[in-house]
């Protein structure tokens, strides 16, 4: 496939096998992921905060900035200008390496993430395995973290990180395994352009038991990033911050960044795996090429993904926190046999009709009857539990 | 003018706490009046960062969650829906003391407690701001004269930017008691040292 | 920390497990102000906790024999700051039995009416806050919403938000004239379909019920053992509520129920059960502020038998009303003078939070968390 | 059951451990003896139904003129659920080494109460598995409300003096 930025291809080039060419490669490449993951944290942050207000009947972020907008900017700096704290006992070592170690397993990740047809940096091969393994690397900060703080607290907030993280791996994994059956392929790239055509086609409605591995996929992202009702690492009415305890300035800021930007790698990763990636879902859009359709593809992929990340905000601001021993069950009793049945399920649907893309217009039309039956549904599924705990029903 | 780049630019530095008996010895007076010419002190791209750095400090104060007592619940309500402190970049409420910019101690502190904030004040890091809310923080209030356990004014244990007056104090008199260290924020001197810590009296020009 | 280094010296040798102690509080998010204790846990299992209390002993006693009674009754409001109208009352009350006085009836409908709306914005706060603690933020906005309403209220009835010193001796400090009760009858109508929306957020959801059915059983013995009262012990479902039992004021003239922990979502005298019984207490009291809105007459709002100094006959009484939180009493010697010679205040959470160690055994750290917010502690009361 | 038939039941049972009674005020009480003070609350609690012990507090009898410089413990009992059943119980203890039996074996919140008794008052609990201060901090010096307490000017170099 030709890529379109060759500037950056000669540069390669230019250096051969040399070292320094090689230096010189990752410095043109990590300046736009810096960059990009900076503004994502921006933007996801001052969007949490937003989100989260709006929720709550209150305004949010108002007076720095047009409707708070540079609020997080001011919240960046003003952490890079405050004092360096290590404390007294802690493994300084350590401490200073694990918000970088933290940071990394989630910077990585960008590398191998598609923003369009050609607007991704390293085309692996084995994409989704890359970021499955790099993004486990984050337990090891943390547990550092925790560990180095010399605190309690956040000797308690990591192995809770290190339990939960560890155990979600499993099912994550698994339906990350039955994308790759579905797409044929473990290059993300690849795994998208399967998803080529009308909306229907994309994997979460072309077959039956995606939607399903998409509702895990998303419970075991949300518990991989430790967001509510995950949150237990940083559980602040229990574990006072967690692992970040003792972490102030820009170290903190560094477990923030680290924190959205993970949020918007397993959006954008669910993305890729399940809502067709940069495809718009209609071909004429998707069919224009070169630098504009590059630019269209790029602007429908983060938008998708963000989307996604907006979701789990509203998730956290919604729903209480889990126990430690529940967050176990539910990972070990529940989500990873229906992830092992699932996948078989996928596999098998795959094998009896490999290019079926025709059957997505049923799961469409399906979806949005059940859609529109929700209402009915929660509600019924509510008074039936009323009846059974007796709670007060009051004349609305 | 001397151009902006014959000052080496120097990281930015905590704020320091001189005392004012130090301030006021002639021997300090000599060595401001060596440092502050004018073309350090007109220096455009110092106090200009300055003012972002201002900015960016004032624009999201951090304060920590340490509710005592009465106040702590009108702490709460300037945090919540109808007064939403969120508004002025206040809302983090950070659980630990090392994420915190602003402590405001809120409620009575007792002779038992005493050791335990100036702890966590001790750990909140520079630069680090104290809002003594309500009565009893300022002066022992109520409890001044037959409260054997409690605390006389916890300016006797922290240093205090911003007193408001109360029992407890309503939600708009803590937001003012915010602006007030908004305000105090806005004028200081992080790069351009010349002036750090300089009190008006002494300075000389 | 030392018990780190421990573990590190005993990795050398076999797999030995530890307890360690965990010192939480005083300055904790979740321990409702300054209350610390210190738990020894076994990995996530608590297997003893110590509570420690006193970090906003503010001489309560002390001051009240230096003062008199009418300078005592504001810090009367410190005590339970969350629900001082209730702490007036107790206060008047108590000074009002020694005297032997009569209040008006008006006077006495107004106590009632500010009383339940004080602990409707008391339950209003502890749901909230009790929400949070679980991990969810947002109920604990929508609790603080409409507390505001409450308080908006009490204030146009005497000026503060949170202290009222309203409730006085003889009677009430100032009248409350047509709008104000018709604001109390408004804000009853806003409130009942608020608190279904509570329940959508909160009590239904499927999380919150696992969270907290089952965790930190108090049994009907322990809970009477204890000295505990209002929701902790009805909760272990115990229909003692001292408004019916005892009616004190006027509380013998309204329809209203005792509601009781039953177990609903998994064991009686679950954290869940206290949280319902905290969740219908609201609506009782929206009941009796309405039949009292409807009852009440004009008249005096307070004796003219009672000077500014008063001064109770020789004797001594115990007095107790039920507050948010319990049986909160007041005994008091007179020695005749102008000054109390002796106040105790039984504040129930002192009892309530006494049987803490006993529920948090076994339990989890997260449900540590969660015993202490189903207890509804208020420091100001505890440690007086 | 009216406080007279309580009384009465006292009497007979314990004799002269009842050293006084008197029954026509606010709240009726009988004087008990302060080292068979357990006792009696046991037989309380288990003969007659006071299940719950409402309020137990420390008083200091000294009068401005000093005329008695006693202490007191009073024992406010009552029932649950049954809110009619109330009686009281008091023991007056010499002001230097003030000492009386625990009950805390009778009605575990006894524990707390007693241990505040003691902190304010410098009561003695004899038999009370955890004596320690409860209130004012562990190195508190004096007990905070008896009526010859002088504030400290000082704690732990902390200024403590109203000026």
């Amino acid at each position: 496939m030709p890529n379109q930025f060759t500037f950056v291809r000669d540069i390669l080039d230019l250096g051969g096998d040399s070292f320094w060419g090689f230096v010189a490669a990752i410095a043109v490449w990590a300046a736009p992921i810096t960059g990009f993951v900076s503004l994502i944290g921006l933007v996801a942050v001052w969007l949490e905060r937003k989100i989260s207000a709006h929720i709550q009947c209150r305004l949010g972020p108002m007076e720095v900035g047009p409707h708070g907008l540079l609020q997080t900017l001011a919240d960046g700096i003003k952490l890079l200008g405050k004092e360096d704290l290590v404390p007294d006992k802690a493994d300084r070592v350590l401490f200073a390496l694990a918000p970088m170690i933290v940071f990394a397993a989630t910077y990585v990740s960008f590398a191998v993430l598609p923003f369009s047809q050609d607007g991704v940096i390293v085309d692996l091969n084995i994409g989704i395995f890359f970021i499955a393994a790099v993004g486990s690397l984050e337990a090891i900060g943390v547990v550092m973290a925790g560990w180095s703080s010399n605190n309690k607290w956040s000797l308690f907030g990591a192995i809770r990180a290190a339990t939960q993280v560890v155990s979600y791996e499993v099912p994550l994994g698994l339906t990350l395994l039955a994308g790759v059956v579905c797409a044929g392929t473990m290059s993300l790239n690849e795994m998208t352009m399967a998803q080529e055509g009308w909306i229907w086609s994309w994997f979460i409605f072309r077959n039956p038991f995606m939607w399903a591995v998409f509702l895990i996929y998303f419970t075991a992202s949300l518990a991989e990033c430790q967001r509510a009702p995950f949150d237990l690492p940083e559980a602040e009415s229990e574990l006072v911050s967690g692992f970040h305890t003792e972490y102030s300035g820009m170290r903190f800021a560094v477990f923030f960044l680290a924190e959205y930007g993970k949020m918007y790698v397993v959006s954008a990763l669910g993305v890729v795996m399940f809502f067709g990636g940069w495809y718009s879902g209609i071909p004429m859009l998707d069919n224009i090429g070169g630098l504009p359709g590059n630019l269209i593809g790029a602007g429908i992929m983060v938008t998708k993904s963000m989307i996604l990340v907006c979701v789990q905000m509203w998730i956290r601001w919604t729903l209480p926190r889990i126990r430690l021993d529940q967050v176990m069950d539910i990972c070990l009793k529940y989500l990873l046999p229906l992830a092992l049945g699932l996948l078989m399920l996928v596999a098998l649907w795959q094998g009896i009709l490999p290019g079926e893309k025709r059957f997505g217009i049923v799961m469409i039309v399906a979806m949005i009857f059940a859609f529109l039956k929700m209402r009915t549904m929660v509600r019924n599924v509510m008074s039936k539990s009323s009846q059974q705990i007796e709670l007060p029903v009051f004349k609305v | 003018m001397v151009g902006p780049m014959s000052v080496p630019l120097r990281l930015p530095r905590l704020r320091k706490r001189t005392s004012p008996k130090a301030m006021a010895s002639p021997a300090n007076i000599q060595e401001i009046n060596f440092n502050t010419d004018a073309a350090t002190r007109d220096n455009v791209l110092i106090s200009s960062l300055d003012k972002v750095l201002n900015w960016t400090r004032k624009s999201s104060v951090w304060p920590m969650t340490f509710g005592l007592a009465c106040c702590a619940i009108e702490m709460m309500a300037t945090g919540a829906s109808n007064y939403d402190i969120d508004r002025f970049g206040s809302g983090p409420f950070r659980a630990t003391p090392r994420q915190a910019d602003l402590m405001i101690v809120a409620g009575t502190v007792s002779l038992k407690m005493a050791p335990r904030v100036k702890l966590l004040w001790e750990q909140m890091p520079e630069p680090k701001y104290c809002i003594a809310m309500g009565a009893c923080t300022i002066s022992g209030g109520p409890y001044i004269k037959y409260g054997y356990h409690v605390l006389k004014g916890v300016d006797r244990l922290i240093p205090v930017d911003v007193y408001i007056p109360g029992c407890p104090p309503r939600p708009e008199a803590l937001l003012e008691g915010l602006f007030r260290i908004q305000e105090k924020m806005k004028y200081e001197r992080i790069l351009d040292r010349t002036r750090e810590g300089l009190r008006p009296e002494v300075l000389v020009d | 920390m030392s018990e780190v280094n421990q573990m590190q010296a005993s990795k050398q040798g076999d797999v030995a497990s530890e307890e360690m102690l965990l010192n939480m509080g005083p300055q904790h998010p979740s321990t409702h102000g300054v209350f610390r204790v210190v738990i020894k846990t076994d990995g996530e299992i608590v297997t003893d906790a110590e509570s420690h209390i006193g970090y906003l002993h503010r001489c309560f006693e002390k001051i009240c024999e230096n003062v008199n009674y009418t300078m005592a009754t504001p810090y009367t409001d410190r005590l339970d700051y969350l629900m001082a109208m209730g702490n007036n009352l107790g206060y008047a009350m108590s000074v009002e039995r020694l005297m032997d006085v009569e209040i008006p009836e008006r006077a006495s409908y107004i106590r009632v009416i500010v009383t339940e709306l004080s602990r409707i914005a008391s339950h209003l706060l502890a749901i909230g806050t009790y929400g949070m603690d679980i991990g969810a933020i947002t109920p604990f906005l929508y609790c603080f919403r409409d507390r505001e309403k409450v308080l908006t209220i009490l204030e146009t009835i005497c000026g503060q938000r949170l202290n009222y010193n309203y409730v006085r001796i003889g009677g009430v400090a100032y009248d409350m004239d047509d709008a104000m009760l018709k604001m109390c009858g408004e804000f009853c109508k806003y409130f009942m379909p608020r608190v279904m929306e509570y329940n959508d957020l909160l009590t239904y959801n499927g999380i919150f019920i696992q969270r907290t059915a089952n965790v930190g059983i108090l049994t009907a013995e322990q809970a009477i053992d204890f000295g505990c009262t209002g929701p902790v012990l009805r909760g272990s479902g115990i229909k003692r509520d001292l408004r019916k039992d005892a009616p004190y004021s006027l509380y013998d003239r309204f329809d209203f129920e005792v509601p009781v922990g039953a177990g609903e979502a998994g064991t009686v005298g679950d954290c869940f059960d206290r949280y319902m019984v905290r969740m219908r207490e609201m609506i009782e009291s929206v009941k009796i502020v309405e039949q009292a809105l409807s009852q009440i007459e004009a008249g005096p709002f307070k004796t003219d038998k009672i000077k500014a100094k008063p001064k109770p006959s020789k004797g001594d009484a115990y007095t107790a009303v039920e507050n948010a939180r319990g049986e909160l009493g007041f005994y008091l010697i007179s020695d005749g003078s102008d000054t109390a010679f002796r106040l105790k205040c039984r504040s129930p959470a002192f009892s309530n939070v006494s049987v803490l160690h006993e529920m948090c055994r076994g339990a989890m750290v997260a449900d540590v968390v969660a015993i202490i917010g189903s207890l509804d502690i208020v420091m100001g009361e505890i440690d007086r | 059951m009216t406080p007279q038939d309580i009384a009465s039941k006292l009497k007979a049972k314990f004799g002269d451990k009842i050293v006084a009674e008197t029954l026509d005020v606010h709240d009726p009480f009988c004087q008990v003896d302060p080292m068979s003070i357990a006792e009696v609350c046991a037989f309380m609690k288990d003969e007659l139904g006071f299940n719950y012990l409402r309020c137990l507090s420390g008083v200091d009898y000294m009068d401005k003129k000093k005329t008695t410089d006693d202490l007191g413990v009073i024992y406010h009992l009552g029932a649950i659920p049954d809110a009619s059943l109330l009686f009281c119980l008091k023991v007056i203890l010499p002001r230097t080494g003030a000492k009386v039996a625990t009950v805390e074996n009778v009605w575990s919140t006894a524990d707390w109460h007693e241990r505040e008794a003691w902190d304010m008052f410098g009561i003695d609990f004899v038999g009370h598995h955890n004596q320690t201060r409860i209130l004012c901090a562990e190195d508190w010096v004096g007990h905070a409300l008896r009526k010859d307490y002088k504030s400290p000017d000082e704690y732990h170099g902390i200024r403590n003096n109203v000026v």
